[in-house]
């Protein structure tokens, strides 16, 4: 960690101790502050802390750029602590003690619904970089990963058409993102006449570390004689002990492949990745991405942390897409009021990292190509198959009973997140 | 006042706790001048047996020691009867009409069987004036607990115990700050402040200096009458001062039985204790 | 007894009544009536966060309750406090109505998430206030009833306790992770929109709910106070101290520590409830067995057996806790291990022991 | 297709080998190689095939650094290169000729990547060249891979070499692979054959097999035959299924054991309730960790000084806390569960600022990983055997530890009668120490088997602390053998009721089954009487 930022954090935490209580007073107006809320204690430390290090070095180099608006960005961090309530508060503080511009953070999609009145309240910004379930579509926030037609269903896509899958294995951690996305796919797999016996829905607890029963219920599924394939929304901690027992029980990627969607190469980096070489994962950005965006991405990154070791992942992308698009959409609107920022940024048009644009849709989702890696040996992804265009992300998915009928569009007249096609109405709005 | 009584109604909850609390209401009948039956009391810890076929009558009103070397089976007697432990085979009556098998050790308690313990256990952090409120005989349920407050008749009551265990000067502190002796005392205070039928008194004068040894068999040989006391000593001398009827354990059951002089003249005892 | 009986002699307890009194009474002027430009101007910010830590203070002082003066070290609290939150967050959840993301005016949003075509048994009546106020009450009494009666019962005591009363509230845990069980799954209850009838949303109604808190906590204590105050109070610090003795002078020391802890337990329940619309979630991490130790931590360092204490260790370490996690982040755990190394080794009596001297001692 | 294929690469098997692949040898090799260095992979996969029916004798080799990982070619002038990792560069040879390149850049190079599609063919390819291997267990594995797949084609490269077959178990194994394919595609007679051949076994090809051929059976006596076979491997597959479950039971068990088994000395043994026990185990973990990040190239040996080198990491570390905090706090049982939660804080953190947050990688060695084949419905993953190994091995040393040593006999006689060893000379503030140390240098051991299991991270502790104070608790505290019974009945309880609970609801049952098995027996399994942990 550089000096700098143990520097910037004293000075913080000067400012916020006479902070807490007594609102601070007249603001200096030479800087925007810039929220960062991404828990750096606690279970999610372990991805949030780089989404962190992503936001000050994209701060730092738009100050070397000349800031935004002629005045410079003064990042804002704080610690969630892996605590969801701990997250509201923190926003809020954010949002109304520290006036920041825009907030950058949050993973799980816990943590995502605790600050989302906050930020409805408060009118504020979020800009929200990880893959999750959809469902959802606010106006404060702009959801810069993937929706799960953005990941889930080019990769069930990928299995059935180019490796000729036949039998499925949703296998996920009991929470909401792995529910929602299998529903999603079980109904579209239904949809695409894959009979009921053919797929095994299983879900095991958060952090589940003893996965020999549910391996070896695969390993069984997966001897009926038809091509079988494990769509894995296994979260974080218990994808190390899961991948090791498939290597032990030999399961292999040219038996049962595993599509995973939440293992990118921050993961991959503290597994041994022998044994999973050929598994899949889907995403919208590989560090193993060919062109010159994502080299000089890379080069700023090993440079910024000190670390020539370090990975990039996908919601770094995401944090990168966003905030540039954030930057553009305040210069464009010429102030940084929440407002004006929302109405400017639909249609906001910025480079990503696999070479190509991605822009913001009328419903705050981005659109994004769709990538299937290989893992190599070396923690890396090859990619293997590629959308051939750019998939906009889809707030309410067409495949769920209670959403098909819903769209959404923030931009005038209709301006609404769940706006129901049939009955024409819009529901769920908080302000 | 007003908010506190509403305060208090608010809280009525504790007594859901009522119903499960049968008040045992059994008054000891010792009509036949029996307090205590025990009958063929068998009870063994892991194939030994601590108590073997052990019988044992107490007189109502009387003062009896019971001696026996180590391991005879004094304490786990004790246990049997304030229900602590319970036996295998036999049977424990009080006066004629309470089987003190079926009942709880706080049931035990409430019909009138005080125990002190061989160590003295006296709520440390408590005055002495509230060691004896909370022992004082009553309604120790939970609600009725929780509602109780001293009225001038109880003050006087305690007041009375503290100069019976002579510990007027100390009522206002803390029981924790106690001599060793003085600790025996409030002990027993305690227990006599439950009025009880019987009384199971574990090494009354262990550790305690001459005079307080003194003192301490003025307070037992006051008792007697009124009480029916049972001492477990070593000290032969204190026993000899109180003694008027002796039983001798030994490995479990009654070796001996009768006047100090008696007992001290059986040739089975002295064998015991000298090493037979 | 009066009020100033309860109080007598317990000077901790009169000041800290005193300050939660003038937080009740300026906190509303100064956030309320002062303009937000003024330097005494109160955000609605800081009058959340106070009021959050004043349910942790019900919180210890519950838990006090049972381990300062019974004995009785519970690991499980957290439990209790997140089924009175949960109570809490259902009947706010019923309030939602039709404003779901789906719009239907039955089912919570998980629900028709998840194809649940009819509310689940066990949701009726959380559309009424006073039903779901009486659940708040009513179970994490009953849970503590329950589990109180069977410990108790077999004479569970001590390190024992503890260690199952933390396998319950990770048991719990477990359970509410589930997303069959009805509960919301990890997410649990959030995006609630307002309590009977007025707007979470607004100032006034973040402001009374700090007032219902700082009331709540001060009735309380006084309750917690009069129990302490009473021969059933001096019969529990004696369970505390001799279990045995009590049971041979005759009390039912089973039902006294059930009695103790189930008004514990509700008093986190009731606690719980007040936290929840004001942090607006409550979600199964509440039941961590973290959490329950934490509240065991805030009691060790406010100093045990005195109630005010419990008080001021929640809002002094929960506070110390809001700064240091945005001021130094990574000092924070090293900061919060020390304390409690430091506190139990040298403070056995806590902060309150060592600025009461004497006072603190019973 | 394939059995083409593979006819071919028998032929060139029985060539002998050449020396390297020389750029005359025909122009299909030509092409062949220019399209392994396309960026599509469908032609690379056509290279792939191509170099395979171009009947070369080096492709084989070839092939194999392929699926290494070692074939590249350079950026500029496209030469195809196999090139191995040094300091950071890779020393590169040609791949035709073998002719030594020197040294070269890592990003001057790109490597031929592989996908499934690829990577299966030729581990087919490589597959029937092992079918002629001298070593019976090469053809055994090459037949059982034929088997899984269940490629019907490649059981025509097996049937000329079944009558040669002089090993009993490969000639088995062939066996039931032509049956199978009779199955398929043989006459009346010779399926009644097999069906009566495939009755043993419990491969699963065989029964979908046979299920497939009752589905198009016309004849109801091959019907009823093939009825009577499937329910002979139903009831065998029942009684190995059982069997993996009591085997997934114990290695559970065995995995509960070594976390609480620590605890067992220091909650069990002294009373104190070590809520850093975790951490402990964690710091043993990341012993590991570094351990193999200081020899690299022993990754199989360096997991056996991590073994040793954990316990004392741990043994130090619980010295440590021991001399420097519990000792103060004897006799308080509840306060040491205070102060070393605030440790488990501080060394949480700890790690988390030197090792980072993320969580680190701890490599399989060869000989823990793949699993041990009993039959094809039965394998005991090694990893899982050698911990349970490991499990009962710290036990018994634990227990001759206690029993027949100096150190045992006075940390025994201080459980008992601390007074009283102290009267007899023992120095028991000595003891005290050296059982913390025991306890917690254990704990550091059993973080080295875990980090083979799960993630080495700042968290590794927390998620295995309750489950050791069930276990203790649960077994009967300051009872070895009780804390053995206990992981092993809950690790069995839970596994055999996790098929119809699931994971979640198969531990809260456990959990809820231990709170009322406390109530009963509030003392444990096992009760112990000495100075135990009393609140």
């Amino acid at each position: 960690m550089s000096s700098k930022i143990g520097l910037t954090k004293i000075s913080l935490s000067i400012g916020l101790a006479s902070g807490l209580f007594v609102s601070s007073l007249v603001q200096a107006e030479d800087t925007i502050k810039v929220g960062v809320l991404h828990s750096l204690s606690g279970t999610m430390a372990i991805s949030e802390t780089t989404l962190k290090d992503t936001m000050l070095m994209l701060i730092e180099e738009q100050n070397k750029k000349g800031g935004l608006l002629g005045k410079k960005l003064e990042p804002v961090v704080v610690d969630p602590a892996s605590n969801w309530p701990l997250f509201a508060e923190k926003a809020r503080e954010l949002l109304s003690q520290h006036q920041v511009a825009a907030v950058f953070g949050n993973w799980t999609s816990v943590s995502r619904k605790s600050v989302l009145p906050v930020f409805e309240e408060l009118n504020g910004l979020l800009f929200y970089p990880v893959q999750y379930e959809g469902e959802e579509s606010s106006k404060n926030v702009f959801y810069t990963g993937a929706a799960p037609n953005q990941q889930a269903i080019p990769a069930v896509d990928y299995l059935m058409n180019d490796i000729g899958v036949k039998r499925w294995v949703l296998a996920g951690t009991d929470y909401v993102y792995p529910r929602t996305t299998n529903k999603i796919l079980e109904a579209y797999l239904k949809d695409k006449g894959v009979s009921e016996g053919d797929i095994m829905i299983n879900y095991t607890p958060f952090g589940h570390s003893d996965w020999q029963s549910i391996v070896s219920d695969i390993k069984k599924f997966g001897s009926a004689g038809k091509k079988t394939a494990v769509v894995s929304t296994i979260n974080g901690d218990a994808n190390v002990p899961f991948y090791k027992e498939l290597g032990n029980q030999g399961v292999s990627a040219e038996t049962i492949p595993v599509v995973a969607f939440s293992v990118g190469e921050e993961e991959l980096s503290g597994i041994d990745t022998k044994p999973l070489v050929g598994h899949l994962a889907a995403w919208n950005y590989f560090m193993s991405v060919d062109n010159e965006a994502n080299d000089s991405f890379i080069d700023a990154w090993h440079a910024y942390i000190k670390d020539e070791n370090r990975v990039t992942n996908d919601p770094m992308e995401a944090h990168y897409i966003g905030f540039n698009m954030w930057v553009k959409a305040v210069e464009k609107a010429g102030t940084t009021d929440a407002s004006a920022v929302q109405e400017a940024i639909i249609g906001v048009s910025v480079p990503n990292l696999s070479g190509g644009y991605s822009a913001m849709m009328p419903n705050h989702h981005i659109t994004k190509p769709v990538l299937i890696g290989e893992i190599q040996d070396d923690g890396q992804f090859v990619t293997v198959w590629q959308t051939s265009g750019l998939v906009a992300g889809d707030a309410w998915s067409d495949y769920l009973p209670g959403s098909k009928d819903l769209i959404s569009d923030w931009r005038m007249p209709l301006a609404c997140g769940n706006y129901n096609v049939k009955t024409g109405k819009c529901s769920g709005q908080n302000f | 006042m007003k908010t506190l009584d509403r305060l208090r109604t608010g809280m009525s909850r504790d007594r859901v706790f009522d119903f499960m609390m049968p008040t045992t209401g059994l008054e000891v009948d010792v009509s036949h001048g029996i307090l205590l039956y025990l009958e063929g009391v068998t009870v063994s810890f892991d194939g030994f047996k601590a108590i073997d076929n052990l019988n044992l009558y107490l007189e109502a009103g009387e003062l009896r020691c019971i001696i026996g070397p180590n391991g005879a089976g004094k304490t786990t007697m004790m246990d049997i009867i304030t229900g602590k432990t319970r036996p295998q085979r036999g049977s424990v009556h009080f006066g004629q009409n309470i089987d003190l098998l079926r009942l709880s050790e706080p049931e035990i308690a409430q019909v009138g069987i005080g125990r002190k313990f061989q160590k003295p256990t006296v709520f440390e952090s408590h005055t002495v004036f509230e060691n004896l409120e909370m022992a004082m005989s009553g309604d120790k349920r939970v609600w009725p607990t929780f509602r109780a407050r001293l009225n001038g008749e109880q003050k006087d009551q305690i007041d009375k115990m503290l100069e019976t265990i002579g510990l007027v000067d100390q009522r206002a502190d803390t029981a924790g700050s106690l001599s060793h002796g003085q600790k025996q005392w409030l002990e027993i205070g305690m227990l006599l402040m439950q009025d009880p039928h019987l009384l199971l008194v574990d090494e009354p004068v262990a550790g305690m200096t001459h005079q307080e040894m003194e003192r301490t068999a003025d307070l037992l040989t006051s008792l007697a009458g009124r009480h029916t006391v049972v001492v477990v000593e070593h000290d032969m001398d204190f026993v000899r001062s109180i003694a008027r009827k002796v039983t001798v354990l030994h490995q479990g059951s009654v070796l001996a039985e009768g006047s100090m002089e008696e007992v001290q003249n059986d040739r089975r005892v002295v064998e015991v204790y000298l090493g037979g | 007894m009066g009020i100033f009986n309860i109080l007598k002699g317990d000077r901790g307890g009169q000041l800290f009544l005193a300050i939660l009194l003038v937080a009740v009474l300026a906190v509303p002027y100064f956030s309320l009536a002062t303009s937000p430009d003024s330097p005494f101007h109160f955000s609605i910010y800081s009058v959340t966060l106070l009021g959050k830590y004043l349910a942790f203070a019900l919180l210890a002082i519950a838990v006090d309750l049972a381990w300062g003066y019974l004995g009785i070290l519970s690991l499980g609290h957290g439990a209790f406090f997140a089924l009175g939150g949960y109570a809490m967050g259902m009947y706010l959840m019923r309030q939602i109505g039709d404003r779901g993301v789906y719009g239907n005016p039955q089912l919570p949003d998980f629900m028709v998430f998840l194809n649940w075509d009819s509310l689940p048994w066990f949701w009726l009546g959380f559309d009424m206030f006073w039903f779901a106020m009486l659940m708040v009450a009513l179970i994490p009494g009953l849970l503590a009833l329950l589990f109180g009666w069977l410990a108790f019962r077999s004479r569970v005591t001590g390190v024992y306790l503890s260690i199952i009363t933390q396998a319950l509230t990770y048991a719990l845990m477990l359970a509410f992770f589930r997303n069959e069980m009805g509960f919301g799954g990890n997410n649990g209850l959030t995006d609630f929109k307002d309590i009977i009838g007025f707007s979470l949303q607004s100032d006034n109604t973040r402001v009374a709910l700090f007032i219902a808190t700082a009331l709540l906590l001060g009735l309380g204590y006084l309750a917690c106070r009069l129990i302490v105050m009473s021969r059933l109070g001096k019969v529990a610090v004696a369970i505390r101290d001799a279990e045995d003795r009590v049971r041979f002078i005759g009390y039912r020391v089973e039902h006294v520590k059930l009695a103790i802890f189930t008004f514990s337990a509700v008093l986190a329940g009731i606690a719980g409830a007040l936290y929840v619309p004001q942090v607006g979630i409550i979600n199964p991490g509440e039941f961590s067995p973290i959490n329950s130790i934490e509240i065991v931590i805030w009691v060790a360092i406010g100093g045990r057996a005195t109630l005010y204490g419990a008080a001021a260790g929640a809002i002094l370490v929960n506070y110390g806790k809001s700064y240091f996690t945005a001021a130094l982040p990574e000092v924070w755990l090293f900061a919060l291990g020390t304390l409690f190394v430091l506190v139990t080794l040298f403070l056995p009596k806590g902060i309150v022991g060592v600025l009461g001297g004497k006072r603190a001692a019973k | 297709m394939i059995s083409g294929l593979l006819l071919v690469m028998l032929a060139v098997v029985v060539q002998s080998a050449g020396a390297g692949l020389s750029q005359t040898e025909g122009d299909g090799v030509d092409s062949a190689l220019e399209l392994l260095k396309s960026t599509k992979f469908s032609d690379r996969l056509r290279g792939v095939e191509q170099l395979a029916t171009s009947g070369h004798s080096g492709v084989l080799g070839l092939l194999s650094e392929l699926l290494e990982g070692r074939l590249f070619y350079i950026k500029k002038g496209r030469r195809l290169v196999i090139a191995e990792e040094q300091d950071g560069d890779y020393r590169i040879r040609d791949a035709l000729t073998g002719e030594p390149l020197g040294v070269e850049k890592a990003r001057k190079l790109r490597k031929i990547n592989l996908n499934n599609a690829m990577r299966s063919r030729i581990n087919a390819l490589v597959a029937a060249i092992d079918l002629a291997s001298d070593s019976p267990s090469t053809r055994l594995d090459a037949v059982n891979r034929i088997l899984d797949h269940y490629d019907v084609d490649a059981v025509a490269a097996i049937r000329p070499l079944h009558a040669v077959e002089r090993d009993e178990q490969v000639r088995d194994a062939m066996e039931v692979a032509i049956a199978l394919a009779d199955l398929e595609t043989g006459s009346f007679s010779q399926q009644v054959q097999a069906v009566a051949v495939l009755q043993e076994s419990v491969h699963p090809a065989v029964r979908n097999g046979l299920v497939r051929l009752k589905a198009r059976a016309g004849n109801p006596e091959l019907a009823r035959m093939i009825d009577k076979s499937l329910e002979i491997i139903d009831a065998r597959l029942k009684v190995f299924a059982a069997l993996e479950t009591l085997f997934f039971g114990l290695s559970l068990g065995s995995v509960l054991v070594l976390a609480a088994i620590g605890l067992a000395i220091t909650f069990g043994v002294m009373g104190v309730i070590n809520m850093a026990h975790g951490e402990l185990i964690m710091l043993g973990a990341y012993t590991a960790y570094v351990i193999q990040r200081m020899m690299p190239d022993h990754i199989g040996i360096s997991l056996l000084v991590a073994v040793p080198a954990a316990f004392c990491v741990s043994a130090v570390v619980g010295i440590a806390i021991e001399r420097g905090i519990i000792r103060f706090l004897y006799g308080r049982p509840l306060e040491t569960l205070l102060a070393t939660f605030g440790i488990s804080l501080i060394l949480q953190q700890g790690v988390r600022t030197l090792f980072s947050p993320l969580n680190r990688s701890v490599e399989t060695p060869e000989w823990m990983s793949g699993a041990l084949h009993i039959n094809s419905a039965l394998s005991l993953t090694y990893n899982r055997l050698y911990i349970i190994a490991f499990c009962l091995l710290i036990f018994a040393g634990l227990i001759l530890v206690l029993k027949k040593t100096a150190l045992g006999l006075q940390i025994r006689a201080v459980s008992q009668n601390r007074a009283m060893a102290r009267a007899m000379g023992v120095r028991s503030a000595w003891v005290d120490a050296m059982t913390f140390g025991l306890g917690s240098g254990v704990a550091g051991m059993a973080g080295v088997a875990l980090s083979q299991l799960t993630n080495v991270g700042p968290n590794l502790g927390q998620s295995y602390i309750i489950d050791s104070f069930m276990v203790v608790v649960f077994g009967g505290v300051g009872n070895l053998w009780g804390t053995l019974v206990s992981g092993m009945t809950l690790g069995v309880a839970n596994k055999f009721m996790e098929p119809w609970a699931g994971a979640v609801l198969a531990k809260i049952l456990v959990l809820v089954f231990i709170v009322l098995f406390i109530q009963k027996r509030p003392r444990g399994l096992f009760p112990h009487r000495g100075r135990a942990a009393e609140g």
